[in-house]
């Protein structure tokens, strides 16, 4: 774990909510893995009071020689909002690299679908690109409201993963639930698959349903509002299966973000 | 010419028990210590206050457990914690390695579950002293918080007394109408200093879904925005006993750790900012062994309750 | 295609009396109106508190009298007032000419003071409503603050109620450890609401010169990092009693006067961002209307109160 | 009275701790008086939350069509250190201009003594210029603790003044009291004297002994903490002789901060 005060490389504009920011650091980015984070101080003032919590998106430069990272930020807040007007050359700190890693699957020989809503697909480049640098099949279902929701399609498919688009409104890719095309294209598949997902949590509870119905292996990213992102808050828990039986919670920012679709309980027990 | 700068004395005693220097962490915000350790060595710091231990495991509160407020937090994690027996076999070993003192802060809902805790730990070497939050309702006693009330603050605090022989420090709840009070039911059951302050209550409230941010509607409020509420707590504190003092609240910067030790803290627990920064801690010791220097300050002791107040106070 | 935007109804009832919409300024934060009416136009807000009032003219504290606090401030002004006679004299007559409510926030120091200036303040045309600010100390009994003691709150505002016919509203002090049972003593002593809350005690220190910042050691606490606070026990006040509420305390942005309309308060007090941002309630209401409007929100009092609340509250 | 946003022209350091802010704003400029302030927003955040009270330094642009407007500003908190790190082209909230202004001479024939220690001199390069367009004769005695610590001496040299330095160290200028060459140079003196004063408390104490000693008229610009400076907290106020022999509180943001030192009291009497 690093505690960093990075440059900002460069801030690039998506749309009137997203954007792009890259930093210098090939040290953060030669330690980051896919699906971890890091937390980003918005500010050297006390307001907004805590760190940010993001993906690593992509890492710059050469396999072997990275020069830095990029992450994917949807304007939501005060925090995110204060980031939209980060200027190159700021210097924010940052604590990364943070949480567990997506794992690849089990079986060298597995497809892998890739499936994500809205700013989900955050941490998705950068497992695309390792899955598919292992040989993986890659298929990337993006979901969104609109066409404008639609967040790395390009990224995707420059890095060799087969996109599929589905919009709440049908403004562009698939009119409907992102789930129907990945159930449609399972329905197809031959061999192995193993399930990535992340975004709007009743998405990932329905591609769970889908993966657990076929027996498929599936990795969830999951969220929470975040104080430390180290471990020590215990803000940021979910509630988790217990190989006896019982539950109990786990940190999302120690034992997760990635988690074991399997180990999630989605309908949180009573206490 | 400046006289060549002598190494300022940083120790600092809280009654019988000396610290390398005041600043140390407060409970519930960093753990049993791993997690931080690898931001701040604890070897550096005067001691490590660990998260609130129960007899039993607790689970702790349904999340959402935190809101941001402006210029500090909420929370209500709801003393999530792995139980005394736990902590002392899988923690305790590792933080008796360090150079630094131990802190347990326990807590319960009834006088007995306090006793019960304090009872595990006094037979155990490397927990320098034992830290009552007394911000937990007594379930035998109607719900009513044991820091609110002074009868009740008397009886848990004379229960632990007689539980344990290590140094006993009584955690004061702030949001009663006098302190002071308090204070000395604490001091007259036997406890060997005093900290202020726990978080005060507060609550956000998300407009959009007309519901509370807390899933426990309301959390303790921690962070910057604390400080001049945990000053003055600690300033009618002081008026009220004689004991040893440990400042806590909203601890941001140095100068607020000097403001506690002026008004008569002997040490600091520094709790929020470990969150947003997690060196925090050590940058204050770096800070600290400074600011004697710059300062002339041979013992930071001498700062210690070195308010001087108009009269008539 | 959206409807054509219909014009929100923002007025709002405390009782029987009706504000053209919530955003009035709270008292002592804009003295009588004269100077801040060059920032934002008193016809434009729900109304205004004046700078409490006492008997005779108070010249307040030495200074030094405040203290800024990490996103706060502390004051000890010492409730200097031109005194009820000048005010009817000097300044209402100014007041009456706006389109606002006028509220004359009053104390004293013995029960007789307050009855004295509710009774002077009753015969005046264009005092629309009183309220008691009971944050000070009562010299007769010990000096302890009406606003910390049921019985003596429950006096005060029985005199006040006796003295007037105009609604009287009874701003509620933090500080005590259960805030509910002071408004339920102000409800049954005949208050027509209650405003909260009040600024809560907070003491600064300049190392320096080892001395508190403020003259008077310690002063009260408001701006942003007050607002949890302020929620918090507004929301308890809310538990304890039906009266109309008015919320107050670290109001910086329109969502904070959401929230605490959200938990129940008819209307809400600016302060401290007067200060800091002189126009700042004018810019309130204009965007409270927007809110409305995009929101689909006919008339504001739709969000008084409607907080959902998990079970068992 | 403005409430404005305003862009900042310029700041330029004069040494480790003094620099000189310029706003653009004929309109705030074209309204300014000598001895008036303005309170300026050192952050769009919360902290720290309160405005800083600063003195007009010099107009700028031609006279008939002012363009804008400088303060000097010595760094000695957070407010004050945020603002030296104040970029160009950079946006601020600004109340101006507030409180009242040093008035002319009663006698158009009488010199100037403008006496100054530290930043005390920030108001008088802008007094200086209108006294000496009216015609007095003015000298700017400015003290410091060392040749660091004077500041405006090259501008009120420009602007026509006189210029007497005193050091206490003796690094520039008499060794010694500010005091020291203005009793000097009023014993020379011929013809009638107004002095104009601000600085530290114990200096223009000092300086109003010596004033009052000769019966010279003597303005002086008072300091305190400020949370409005717009005349409703309260919290900036002096003891202030009343007619009637007692005393009352005056607020230096309104009844101020230009006072009659004749009307001052300097040892706060007893409540
Ligand atoms: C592990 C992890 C990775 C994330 N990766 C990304 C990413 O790559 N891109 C991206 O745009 N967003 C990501 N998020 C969500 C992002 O952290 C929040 O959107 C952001 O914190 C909102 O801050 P704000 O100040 O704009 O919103 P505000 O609503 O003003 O925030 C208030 C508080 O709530 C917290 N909060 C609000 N929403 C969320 C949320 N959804 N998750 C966590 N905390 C929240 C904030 O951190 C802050 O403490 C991630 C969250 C987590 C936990
Ligand atoms: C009418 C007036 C005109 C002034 N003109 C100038 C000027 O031209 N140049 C200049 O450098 N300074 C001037 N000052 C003083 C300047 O306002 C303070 O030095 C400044 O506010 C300190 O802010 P800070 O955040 O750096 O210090 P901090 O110590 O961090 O400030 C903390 C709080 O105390 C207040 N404060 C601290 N010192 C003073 C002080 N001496 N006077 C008033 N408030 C203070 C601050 O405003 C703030 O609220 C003037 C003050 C007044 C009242
Ligand atoms: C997330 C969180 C958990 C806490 N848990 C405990 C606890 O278990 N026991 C305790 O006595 N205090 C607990 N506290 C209170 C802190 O120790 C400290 O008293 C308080 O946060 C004020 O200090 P600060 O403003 O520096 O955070 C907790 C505070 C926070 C923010
Ligand atoms: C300088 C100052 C003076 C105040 N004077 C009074 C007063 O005379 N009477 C009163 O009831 N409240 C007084 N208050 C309290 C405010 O009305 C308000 O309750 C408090 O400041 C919290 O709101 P805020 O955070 O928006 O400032 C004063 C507050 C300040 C900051
Ligand atoms: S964010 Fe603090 S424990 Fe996970
Ligand atoms: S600064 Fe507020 S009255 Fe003068």
């Amino acid at each position: 774990m690093l505690e960093k005060r990075l440059v900002v490389d460069s801030v690039r504009h998506l749309n009137a909510r997203c954007f792009v920011v890259a930093f210098r650091s090939g040290e953060v980015a030669a330690a980051a893995r896919a699906g971890q984070f890091l937390m980003v101080s918005v500010t050297d003032a006390i307001d907004p009071l805590l760190r940010r919590p993001m993906a690593f998106c992509e890492l710059l430069g050469p396999v072997t020689a990275r020069t830095g990272f990029s992450i994917l930020v949807e304007r939501t807040g005060r925090g995110t909002t204060l980031m939209s007007r980060l200027q190159p050359e700021t210097e924010l700190e940052v604590l990364a690299p943070l949480g567990t890693a997506f794992r690849p699957p089990s079986d060298a020989e597995d497809q892998c679908c890739l499936v994500m809503g809205g700013v989900g697909s955050a941490p998705f480049p950068l497992l695309a690109g390792d899955l598919i640098a292992a040989g993986h099949d890659v298929t990337a279902f993006i979901g969104g409201r609109t066409a404008d929701h639609l967040l790395c399609a390009d990224d995707l498919d420059r890095l060799g993963a087969r996109v599929v688009l589905a919009t709440d409104d049908g403004s562009a890719g698939h009119h409907g639930l992102v789930t129907e095309p990945l159930q449609h294209h399972l329905d197809e598949a031959t061999g192995g698959v193993t399930v990535y997902s992340c975004g709007p949590t009743p998405m990932m509870r329905a591609v769970d349903d889908i993966a657990r119905a076929r027996g498929l292996p599936h990795q969830v990213s999951l969220e929470a509002p975040m104080a430390c992102g180290i471990g020590v808050c215990l803000s940021c828990v979910v509630p988790v299966q217990e190989a006896d039986g019982g539950w109990s919670y786990q940190r999302i920012c120690r034992e997760g973000p990635v988690f074991d679709a399997d180990s999630l309980i989605w309908e949180h027990p009573d206490a | 010419m400046p006289e060549p700068t002598r190494n300022p004395d940083l120790t600092v005693k809280v009654g019988s028990l000396a610290l390398s220097n005041p600043v140390m962490l407060a409970s519930g915000t960093v753990g049993y210590g791993d997690e931080i350790s690898k931001f701040v060595s604890l070897d550096k710091l005067g001691g490590i206050v660990v998260k609130g231990l129960s007899l039993e495991p607790v689970r702790g509160n349904r999340p959402r457990r935190i809101a941001e407020t402006p210029g500090g937090m909420l929370n209500s994690i709801g003393l999530q914690n792995i139980g005394v027996e736990a902590f002392v076999e899988e923690k305790l070993p590792k933080l008796r390695q360090y150079d630094t003192c131990v802190v347990a802060n326990i807590w319960g809902t009834t006088v007995d579950d306090y006793a019960g805790v304090a009872a595990r730990l006094d037979r155990e070497e490397g927990v320098h002293a034992l830290e009552l939050n007394v911000s937990c309702p007594n379930i035998k006693e109607g719900g009513i918080s044991f820091g609110t009330d002074a009868r009740q603050l008397h009886r848990v605090t004379s229960a632990a007394r007689a539980a344990t022989s290590k140094p006993l420090w009584v955690k004061l709840a702030p949001g009663v109408t006098d302190i002071g009070l308090l204070a000395r039911a604490a001091e007259e059951a036997g406890a060997d200093a005093l900290s202020a302050i726990n978080t005060i209550r507060g609550m956000m409230v998300d407009v959009a879904r007309r519901e509370p941010v807390l899933s426990t509607v309301f959390g303790g409020y921690s962070g910057p925005g604390l400080l001049p509420v945990a000053l003055y707590l600690l300033f009618e504190v002081k008026r009220a006993t004689p004991l040893p003092l440990i400042g806590i609240g909203g601890i941001n910067e140095l100068d607020h750790v000097l403001q506690f030790m002026t008004i008569g803290a002997s040490a600091v627990q520094v709790g929020t900012a470990n969150f947003y920064n997690p060196g925090f801690t050590g940058k204050m010791v770096d800070e600290l062994i400074e600011w004697c220097a710059q300062h002339d300050v041979d013992s930071i002791e001498e700062l210690v309750g070195s308010l001087q107040l108009p009269a008539g106070f």
